[in-house]
């Protein structure tokens, strides 16, 4: 011990991670994504998805390798293009919900008594509604595509986030270390966010990877629903198409687009479940 | 314990399975799918196409178009016979048929169904007006029926409304005779007895039930209820005592060959049993009538190009099972709206020239629907009186170059200047697919669209309140008669009326003001024309198609024709059991 | 019967993680004679209780590679099939663990749970099974056992529980009953019980043990031979007479001598380092360094009152009805007033649950008190504002029991250390406080060049000598150790004591020590103070408690500790 | 546990304030005006005020929330502003399809679920576990919609194994119909559902007093089916009872697509034309369902674990 190099418990759950092999085959999957994203953004280095390329409804071939849709224009490109809303809808989402979670939870947790019967009297009330019907609610409401996306998905995701945070954030109240910090003359303000955040962190990173995936796949109810994202692809509108054109048998870019999210799904639940092995201390060990 | 739980709840799963729904052949049964949640069966909230097709199986109207003949054609249904004008063209005189009998209900005396009567009808054109039930046909009578209007204001804020009180324009002459007295020239009048909103109902039946009376039809048509569950399964027997209807022995020409004349002279209804499944989503819509467990299916205007290969036929695997296919025009159009309040499009009519030239009408026809639609030329479509075939708009066609230089004219030399513009649609997978096209189409002359997607209600609101932009959107007719689409430009109609564009032009709104209280005849026709050229010119609006309506079926179903106004049509349809039998062993 | 019950040769035991081998328990070879004890003592980590998991073959996570044989009744276990082995298991070999509290399943009837072991391998029905069961709860000792065989866990006390754990082992007669520190979880008087049970039982049902614990001063109340195993070696085996009296290896010298006792007051603890270096080579220990000196009570740094507390209350309202209301209190500290004189060691003693830790929170103002006033300087300490508290924290400060829990994980050494200054903002810039910091590291025996690690990367005592270095970095005049070595190894524990004494000295500081160990408390406190139930029993010199105590409850309290073997402490002088 | 029952029944009245008060934010003050939409495309200025007259919808935001608070707590939802039934008749009819739907599927899917956990728990850190685990993550990754378009066209369809759509209210009949969705049901649960419960599992497996349990011999079956589950269901209890509420909804998309009348179809027919009382009647009755399954829970917890006292 006295030989190795200091490591952080962030550095150690990090290198623990990238030990795992499907975790770190998860990362990258994850970044590839990411950085079609970005490129997508961008607008460059990418197959054009915009024009007719060809007859509509070709079936994959060598040249389309998903087939063409209604317009003949490149499923394949489409899948790909898909990538940024996706990734948009799941970082926007995560950066409305997490913060809002986070920090309600905390102080619920943290100052207990009557802010917490108010906290959780909101979150109990927020919570007895079923998701999806705010979820349609709010979409309906703010109208227009990709912005009440990110609303609607965010403004439903924090909640049980902010009853996790609130858990743990009263359990490490009691904590010792923190009883120190009072001891040494410590502020709320220092306790609550130089010494107890710090120490659920690892529930907030856990949480936006699981609500990542969570709203990528509800990005695909709420195009269902006809309340999705306009004017670009996305793999909602994508899987929604598909409800008329399954039935005449063209599958592809129900495919296309069902693997495509299901790879980056699938990519975040398995790094979800290495990051909770290797950040959650109570896991430590087994 | 568990396992053994779970292989019992499987073991009845299969079982039940086995035991679904059997085919019936002793009895005529037609399958109907319907994909809207039914309302109900009020007459007075027929507004839907959907609710309106259920209600015509129960109820009955004085007219109604007749089921062959086309151009439309208003025969007498519950009357006697066509009614006598006056020659101020403000009196009408009904004789209605004798011996027409209600349904039989509990709400009448032992049960027994009674006599239609006069008073029925007068009963039942108050309850459009009653102001205490909001009826979503009122704008028909709309101060159309003398004193009508007074009625309804009077009894506004009434505790009750009266409906003993003696209306001028509603009088019975005797009991099977009764005179409407218009309060200004309504040609289009007549029109509104063969609609749903003015079938007769019975004042015993509606106040036996009151609210829940939507749930209880009792008419005088063709079916009676037998199960409603409003959002799963609507079931009909054969009314037992249907008066003596029987099947037209006059159509087109074709009607002969095509063997729709089959059944001449038969009572009307042809079949014992209507069974009408909700089956909201098109997968399931498509699946059933593939398996043959839905005889008739309507295919959404927007998307029927699962059913068709290339161009008009159907897909080989369907024909091989005797499925059948009807495409026929229907009385709609299809447009995008411009705002006319919107300053950038009020004044500048070379802003909206170039915007039609640059759409691809042709392209988006093989799109959307198949090489089928017409394209339109202006706002009316062929099949009513006033469209002039011979009328080439200058401003449909694609043409980019033409576009553009009208764009530049019009101050925005390649979209310069020019904000982003929105366009509003509803949310329906297709809406959104032309809406990509149109932004796809504009951007080739550097104009930029974005496109909002909105669920009805929203989009109602948006037209209403005037802050949408531009909107893509159909109208399709109530009655067969221009004047149903011109309203759509007229001035005074503007949102929240039906002109949702906010169209304003003096002149137009002139002539349309005369031409809408004209009989029909070639100087109303004439008129209309003036009106169509007029509409074409301007560009109020891009104007999209003229849709197909196309419906396949199955071989055994027998005198299919495509109606615009179907709400009667079922009584006429027949099922062929034997063909059935034969044609099911391919499915 | 020539033949040992359980003959265990060359035991080996590897556990396998995914980046490396470790090896837990290393080349073991012992007996256990028929009817005898045999106690394993070592510290924490040095392959006990892996020894006594392997012989029962529990051991699960991580995956574990065990050579060598057991041998038990002549046959090697380590070789039997899985069902054999089932059979053996509470039926010929029983074991108690050393939490009663988790060791229990909490959703089921203590009497099930020990009618469970009957049904198994008896093939009782269910009745008899449970008739049984009362039997063997009253054999142990729970009074009511028609009653308390209904009662689950919870509804029990710890040593209760402890009982139901032995019944439950005993329930078949077992050949050899193994006790993983069966009593380090209860308090002292409880212990005490326990072991006369225990040792009662073994008579009567003529049982082989294999105990295991920590305790030298039980390990001689109970075993008949000791085997001293430290960092996975057995390093020594012998009677237990012979352990205590001449021991050979250094470290079993180091772990006799380092133990606080009762009989002599040495100036300062020896440890385990003073008999032997890192690399296990034995060194020479001189005579000055196990003087035992008399303390001189009185004298010290004169006699003016640092803290008075007159009367203090701390109760914590129960919950309830249907609007929340209080519907009773739980009183933690119930009235009690006392003096301490500045540069003097109070200590508190009691066992769980009496109050102290609330009574060390209260004078510190972590917890507020429900009445009565805490005199600090002068100064009502109840009575100060937030500012003028803040202020005060300068002067007071706590070490906790747990040094785990009690430093943030997430924080280098170096942020803990230099953090009370940031809080108050003292001792001038970033290099400043670091430069503070790495002197006080100094000072408690760590090196100044670790305070860019993380607490996690140290050892328990390190990490209570970090909390230590993190209470003076305010100079404080004033500490409370809150059983600050209680989780600590004796020979660990005996070098933080040794620290606190220094300290002490060093910063005149003055100290409440609150522990349940009587040992450690005599050791180091001037005065020592019994709790009981919230309420201060007795309070006195350190020396007169201990040799004339006047309550009952004090005497009690004193009888319990086990005396083990009294230190030769000759021999231990080379 | 009298007291603590009627503490948490009354807890409801807040929680029904607040989600009133959600609802009625959403729907009264920020959504569209529903008049013109009930009243078709002709409607004039005069009609529409009228209607808005008639709903209520003229008066003060205050009493309009005052009227929403008050049907909610008088359960007199009234009448459906678009399709003019009685609502709490609408509620009646739909409760049985959707019950009918997501009941067998919840209860199979969650037993199923456990026996998966417990097999995977058995068989820790070996290929069953992770096999079961990577097909878990894999079909959880799979949306919804995919699954729902893909087993109605192939198995309804092209085997015919199924129904494609419909229902019938009678038993056995129904099965028939349930039968597909309620399979999307549990495949789609099945994933999330073994994932928690094997942690939960986990978590228990490694407690000393387990580690008891086979020191009293007992077999490795038995200490999971009878130690480790018994403690295991009060987390399980709390995941499982608490989606309950959200049942009696019903599946919103499996209805919609296998057109079975339940609530879910309700619901999503009043949300897509406004229809304000159908809403809140649902929401209402979704929050006081959430009350009480979470009380029951709580109850529950007290046969599972004899050491939860209810105060």
């Amino acid at each position: 011990m006295s030989a190795q190099d200091t490591k952080s418990l962030w550095a150690d759950a990090f290198s623990r991670l990238v030990r795992d092999r499907w975790a770190l085959i998860s990362l990258v999957i994850v970044l590839v994504y990411a950085g079609i994203a970005v490129l997508a953004t961008i607008g460059w280095g990418l197959p054009d998805w915009k024009t007719s390329q060809a007859s509509e409804y070709l079936a994959p071939n060598g040249q389309f390798w998903l087939g063409t849709d209604l317009f003949g224009r490149d499923v394949f490109a489409k899948v790909i293009h898909g990538t940024k809303i996706a990734m948009s809808v799941g970082l926007v989402t995560s950066l409305i919900a997490i913060p809002i979670g986070v920090f309600i939870g905390a102080i619920a947790g943290y100052f207990g008594g009557w802010i917490d019967d108010i906290i959780s009297w909101f979150i109990t009330t927020f919570s007895s509604i079923p998701n999806i019907m705010l979820l349609i609610s709010i979409t309906l409401i703010m109208g227009k595509g990709l912005v009440s996306v990110y609303l609607a998905l965010g403004i439903t995701g924090w909640v049980g986030l902010a009853r996790l945070i609130r858990g743990e954030v009263m359990k490490h109240k009691e904590r010792e270390y923190v009883h120190a910090a009072s001891a040494i003359g410590g502020g709320h303000f220092r306790k609550l966010f130089i010494h107890i955040l710090p120490n659920v962190t690892h529930l907030v990173i856990i949480n936006t990877s699981l609500q990542f995936q969570t709203a990528i796949k509800s990005e695909v109810i709420l195009s269902y629903l006809g309340l999705g994202v306009q004017g670009e692809p996305s793999w909602g509108t994508m899987i929604d198409d598909a409800r008329q054109e399954l039935a005449r048998g063209v599958w592809w870019q129900l495919a296309g687009a069902t693997f495509a999210m299901f790879l980056v799904v699938l990519a975040f639940n398995i790094l979800g479940d290495a990051l909770r092995d290797s950040l959650d201390p109570k896991l430590k060990g087994k | 314990m568990s396992m053994r739980f779970i292989g019992l709840v499987f073991a009845f799963m299969i079982a039940a399975v086995g035991c679904s729904r059997e085919q019936n052949f002793d009895e005529k049964v037609l399958n109907l799918i319907t994909p809207q949640k039914i309302k109900g069966f009020d007459p007075i909230y027929a507004a839907d196409l959907y609710a309106s097709n259920e209600i015509g199986k129960v109820y009955e109207g004085l007219l109604e178009f007749h089921y062959l003949k086309r151009p439309y054609e208003l025969t007498p249904n519950l009357a006697e016979s066509m009614p006598e004008v006056s020659a101020d063209g403000l009196t009408y005189t009904f004789k209605v048929k004798k011996g027409v009998l209600f349904q039989d209900s509990k709400a009448f005396p032992n049960g027994k169904g009674r006599e239609l009567k006069a008073d029925d009808f007068i009963y039942s054109i108050r309850r459009m007006a009653d102001p205490k039930l909001q009826s979503t046909g009122w704008w028909l009578l709309d101060g159309k029926i003398a004193g009508l209007n007074e009625w309804r204001d009077k009894n506004a804020n009434a505790e009750k409304v009266n409906y003993d009180e003696a209306v001028e324009g509603l009088k019975k002459v005797d009991d099977y005779t009764f005179q409407f007295k218009l309060a200004k020239p309504f040609p289009q009048f007549l029109y509104a007895l063969a609609m749903p909103f003015t079938f007769a109902v019975a004042k015993e039946v509606v106040e036996h039930h009151g609210q829940e009376f939507q749930n209880y039809p009792v008419g005088t048509g063709p079916f009676k209820l037998d199960y409603f569950d409003n959002s799963n399964r609507i079931v009909y027997h054969r009314n037992p005592t249907f008066r003596e209807k029987l099947y037209p022995s006059e159509g087109e020409a074709t009607d002969e060959a095509a063997g729709l004349l089959a059944d001449a002279g038969k009572k009307l209804p042809l079949v014992d049993k209507v069974i009408v499944n909700i089956v909201v989503e098109s997968q399931p819509q498509w699946l059933n009538f593939q398996k043959g467990s839905a005889d008739l299916l309507g295919v959404p205007k927007d998307n029927f190009d699962q059913a068709i290969v290339a161009g008009k036929n159907l897909h080989p695997d369907m024909a091989k099972k005797g499925i059948r296919l009807s495409m026929v025009n229907s009385l709609d159009t299809t447009y995008v709206a411009f705002n006319h309040t919107d300053p950038l499009f009020k004044d500048n009519i070379k802003l909206r020239q170039a915007m039609s030239l640059a759409y691809d009408h042709v392209e988006s026809n093989k799109l959307f629907y198949n090489n089928t639609a017409t394209i339109a030329q202006s706002i009316i479509p062929p099949g009513i009186s006033g469209h002039k075939k011979e009328y080439k708009s200058p401003y449909i066609g694609r043409n980019l170059e033409m576009a553009k230089k009208l764009l530049k004219e019009a101050g925005y030399p390649e979209g310069k200047g020019l904000p982003e513009l929105q366009y509003e649609t509803v949310g329906s997978t297709v809406s959104r697919q032309q809406g990509e096209f149109f932004a796809k189409n504009m951007a080739d002359i550097g104009i930029k669209i974005r496109i909002s997607t909105n669920t009805w209600p929203e989009l109602v609101k948006k037209t209403n309140t005037k802050t949408a932009q531009m909107f893509g959107i159909a109208w399709g007719a109530d009655y067969p008669d221009a004047e149903n689409f011109f309203g759509l430009l007229y001035g005074p109609n503007e949102s929240p009326g039906s002109n949702s564009s906010n169209y304003k032009n003096a002149t137009f709104d002139k002539i349309f003001a005369q031409a809408s209280i004209m009989q029909d005849g070639p100087e109303r026709t004439a008129l209309y024309e003036q009106l169509y050229e007029m509409a074409g010119n301007e560009v109020p609006w891009i104007y999209g198609m003229h849709r197909t309506s196309v419906t396949v079926y199955q071989g055994w179903v027998k005198n299919y024709k495509y109606i615009e106004f179907n709400h009667t049509q079922v009584q006429y349809l027949n099922a062929d059991l034997e063909a059935k039998k034969e044609l099911l062993k391919k499915f | 019967m020539d033949r040992p019950l359980l003959s265990i040769k060359n035991l080996t035991v590897d556990f396998i993680t995914p980046d490396a081998s470790m090896r837990a328990v290393d080349n073991m070879s012992f007996d256990v004679p028929m009817g005898k004890t045999v106690g394993i003592v070592g510290e924490s980590g040095s392959g006990k209780s892996v020894t006594s998991l392997a012989i029962m073959r529990l051991l699960q996570q991580p995956p574990a590679h065990i050579s060598g044989e057991i041998l038990f009744d002549g046959v090697d276990l380590l070789k039997l099939p899985d069902d054999q082995m089932r059979k053996i298991r509470g039926d010929k070999i029983a074991m108690i663990f050393q939490e009663p509290m988790t060791s229990l399943n909490p959703v089921f009837k203590t009497g099930a749970q020990v009618a469970e072991t009957l049904m198994l391998h008896r093939g009782m029905d269910k009745k008899t099974a449970w008739e049984k069961a009362i039997d063997l709860f009253n054999e142990v000792g729970i009074p009511n056992p028609t009653q308390k065989v209904h009662a689950y866990p919870h509804e029990m006390s710890g040593g209760q529980k402890q009982r139901v754990m032995i019944a439950m082992a005993i329930a078949c007669d077992p050949k050899l009953l193994i006790c993983d520190e069966p009593t380090t979880a209860l308090d002292v008087t409880i212990q005490k019980q326990v072991l006369e049970l225990l040792r009662g039982l073994q008579e009567k049902h003529k049982m082989s043990m294999l105990f295991i614990t920590h305790d030298l001063g039980v390990i001689a109340d109970v075993a008949d031979d000791v085997v001293v195993m430290y960092r996975s070696k057995m390093v020594e085996k012998d009677k237990t007479r012979a352990i205590f009296e001449s021991s050979k290896h250094p470290y079993t010298k180091g772990l006799i001598a380092c133990r606080p006792d009762m009989g002599a007051n040495p100036r300062r603890l020896l440890t385990v380092s003073d008999f032997m270096d890192e690399a296990g080579n034995g060194l020479k220990v001189t005579r000055d360094r196990v003087q035992v000196f008399e303390k001189d009570y009185e004298a010290k740094n004169g006699n003016d009152i640092l803290l008075e507390v007159k009367d203090i209350h701390t109760h914590f309202p129960i919950k309830g009805g249907l609007f929340g209301r209080k519907i009773g209190e739980v009183k933690a500290v119930d009235g009690v007033s006392f003096q301490l004189k500045r540069g003097k060691t109070l200590g508190l003693v009691g066992e769980s649950g009496c109050g102290k830790t609330t009574l060390g929170r209260t004078i510190l103002r972590l917890v507020e008190p429900t009445s009565g006033s805490i005199i600090y300087d002068g100064k009502d300490v109840t009575k100060m504002g937030q500012e003028e508290m803040r202020l005060l924290r300068r002067k007071m400060q706590i070490i906790f029991q747990d040094p785990y829990s009690s430093l943030n994980p997430r924080m280098t050494v170096g942020e803990i250390l230099t953090e009370p200054l940031v809080v108050h903002n003292l001792g001038g810039g970033k290099k400043e406080r670091l430069d503070a910091a790495k002197s006080l590291m100094e000072k408690v025996g760590m090196k100044a060049n670790q305070l860019n690690r993380y607490p996690h990367e140290f050892s328990g005592g390190q990490r209570q000598r970090i909390c230590i270095a993190r209470a003076l970095m305010l100079r404080p005049e004033f500490v409370i150790c809150d059983e600050s070595v209680s989780a600590l190894d004796v020979s660990i524990q005996a070098q933080v004591l040794n620290l606190l004494l220094d300290l002490q000295q060093e910063f005149k500081l003055t100290y409440i020590f609150i522990s349940h160990d009587l040992g450690v408390v005599n050791f180091i406190a001037d005065e020592v103070g019994v709790m009981n139930k919230g309420v201060l029993v007795e309070m006195d010199r350190a020396d007169r408690i201990y040799r004339q105590p006047k309550e009952d409850y004090t005497k009690a309290l004193l009888g319990a500790i086990p005396k083990g073997l009294p230190k030769n402490i000759e021999a231990f002088i080379s | 546990m009298t007291t603590y029952i009627i503490r948490r029944l009354l807890y409801m009245i807040p929680v029904i304030f607040g989600v009133s008060f959600i609802i009625f934010v959403l729907f009264n003050v920020v959504a569209g005006d529903p008049a013109p939409l009930l009243l078709g495309k002709h409607a004039t200025v005069q009609q529409i005020h009228d209607l808005r007259e008639q709903l209520g919808l003229n008066k003060p935001l205050f009493a309009q929330y005052m009227d929403v608070v008050k049907s909610a707590f008088t359960f007199d939802f009234g009448r459906s502003w678009a399709t003019r039934q009685d609502i709490i008749e609408m509620i009646r009819q739909g409760a049985w399809p959707s019950l009918t739907l997501t009941i067998p599927a919840f209860m199979i899917s969650t037993i199923l679920s456990i026996l998966l956990a417990l097999v995977v728990a058995f068989y820790r850190g070996k290929g069953i576990d992770l096999t079961i685990r990577f097909l878990c993550i894999a079909g959880q990754s799979i949306s919804s919609v995919a699954y729902i378009l893909f087993f109605q066209y192939f198995f309804a369809y092209k085997l015919g194994w199924f129904e494609i759509s419909g229902y019938e209210p009678e038993f056995p009949v129904f099965l028939s119909y349930v039968a597909l969705p309620g399979i999307i049901w549990i495949v789609l649960s099945l994933g999330p559902d073994v994932r928690f419960f094997r942690t939960v599992i986990l978590d228990e497996i490694y407690q000393d007093y387990v580690r008891t349990a086979r020191a009293k011999g007992l077999g490795e079956i038995t200490v999971l089916l009878k130690h480790v589950l018994r403690n295991a269901m009060i987390p399980i209890i709390t995941y499982v009872v608490i989606q309950i509420p959200f049942l009696i909804l019903g599946a919103l998309l499996l209805e919609s697509f296998f057109s079975i009348p339940g609530l879910g179809g309700i619901t999503l027919n009043a949300l897509n034309s406004s229809d304000f009382p159908v809403i809140k009647a649902m929401a209402v009755l979704s929050s006081i369902a959430y009350i009480l399954f979470s009380l029951l829970t709580d109850v529950l917890y007290t046969l599972a674990d004899p050491r939860v006292k209810l105060k």
